[in-house]
């Protein structure tokens, strides 16, 4: 189930017209729809940037047989618009989407897709990377990491929130 | 006063509970006062909530909050662990 | 004609298999099948960045009708591969993919493709802006703007030498 | 020595010319004798390649080469504008 909780085309900009939109997914992100998105932009934008998060098997989650994300539906999104409406307020941004998986993941499905458009390259880089960065510090999301024998929530990482810290400075 | 609590993700795991409806005197009606009232519910729960850890996160009405937010009736309270998604 | 000038998958690595692309088109760039190429990387990456460019037409060029894109065979592949392998130094990327068109575009098609894949975001942000800011200074391309009425060769920016100026300090 | 000459973007639409094939004496094998040689061809040719200034890019077997760089025979100059990619 894809639920699109918030959406607006606003009529009066004709070539920047503004698209945000969150979306929380129990199923699949379907990753084509989303990058169409924020690519296929008509040339209103010139530049975008597409973040793209995946469960990962690398050398410390060998034997990773899958993951499970739970959040607190409202808070979440809320949060979202929240985090969304600071990258605005910073940066010129034609397009937003953020979207993410909750529910039970196998290595490799994507979890988080962050998206932006833009008329410049730094924006869309700058603004990116900012919403990824308090996504991970306020967005109401958790994971359990599954493995053969056992299971176990993942840990806050300190690197978090230091990301986070560094915004003060833009 | 009555207090809709909510328990996510290791929390929930833990205290084996995901909401529970609390009555709070108007004296007790801060956050504080609902931790208060959990630990009587058990060991489990003491560990949790007495004397709350800052790893213990807290949200009022969906937004973030403190030990000493003051509650309202029908307030919506929830404890969690740090965030983790992404 | 999509010509693909190197790609190696290193079968030694059975995790972190290295992906390097790059991709001069004369035709439309697939942005669907780029952005697969990046994404969709079985759980050996975790994060993913992809900036797209596109021929855009907001207030400074109202009225464009196309774009010429010239560049110098040879030398913008060698340009490129020096470019990534400056990244690959800096940061563990388990995928590159830089993609650029040249011929004749029309407003909102994609120009240029930058997708890296990589065990941290941080990594894999700072990449493909840097790997975008090395292309735009070092990458023998030109552009040619199309109007109704005139067509002129695309100036290069200040503002793009300064962004490569500030890599000496990362 | 035989050297080839390449010509781009905005360069290539005002000599009206993509390449050329340059004879050069062994006392005159650097780019900046290339330059001089060109400049026999006429104004337009003199406009560019006389005293080139800084917006007048060189390429010497595809690599970034100077006004001073030592040629070979059969190498490959290249002049363009600052490039416009990306």
């Amino acid at each position: 189930m894809m639920r699109l909780l918030s959406s607006h085309l606003l009529p009066g900009a004709s070539i920047l017209s503004i698209i945000k939109k969150i979306l929380i997914s129990d199923t699949a992100l379907d990753l084509d729809d989303l990058n169409g998105l924020i690519q296929n932009n008509a040339g209103e934008s010139g530049a975008a940037v597409i973040f793209t998060g995946a469960v990962r098997v690398s050398a410390e989650e060998q034997g990773l047989t899958g993951m499970t994300l739970e959040h607190y539906p409202g808070m979440t999104e809320s949060q979202l618009e929240i985090i969304i409406k600071k990258a605005q307020a910073k940066w010129h941004l034609t397009r937003v989407m953020v979207a993410h998986r909750v529910g039970y993941l196998t290595p490799g499905e994507p979890i988080v897709f962050v998206g932006v458009a833009s008329l410049h390259r730094k924006e869309a880089f700058l603004a990116a990377e900012f919403i990824m960065d308090y996504l991970k510090q306020d967005a109401t999301f958790w994971k359990k990491e599954h493995y053969a024998d056992q299971s176990h929530w993942v840990e806050a990482k300190e690197s978090d929130r230091e990301a986070v810290s560094q915004w003060d400075r833009v | 006063m009555k207090i809709n609590v909510l328990f996510f993700a290791s929390f929930k795991e833990l205290l084996g509970c995901s909401s529970i409806s609390l009555d709070i005197s108007q004296e007790n009606a801060t956050i504080a006062g609902v931790c208060q009232s959990l630990c009587s519910r058990g060991e489990r729960w003491k560990s949790v909530f007495d004397e709350p850890s800052k790893t213990v996160k807290i949200a009022l009405n969906q937004e973030m909050a403190e030990l000493d937010s003051p509650l309202n009736d029908n307030d919506e309270v929830a404890f969690f662990p740090p965030v983790t998604g992404g």
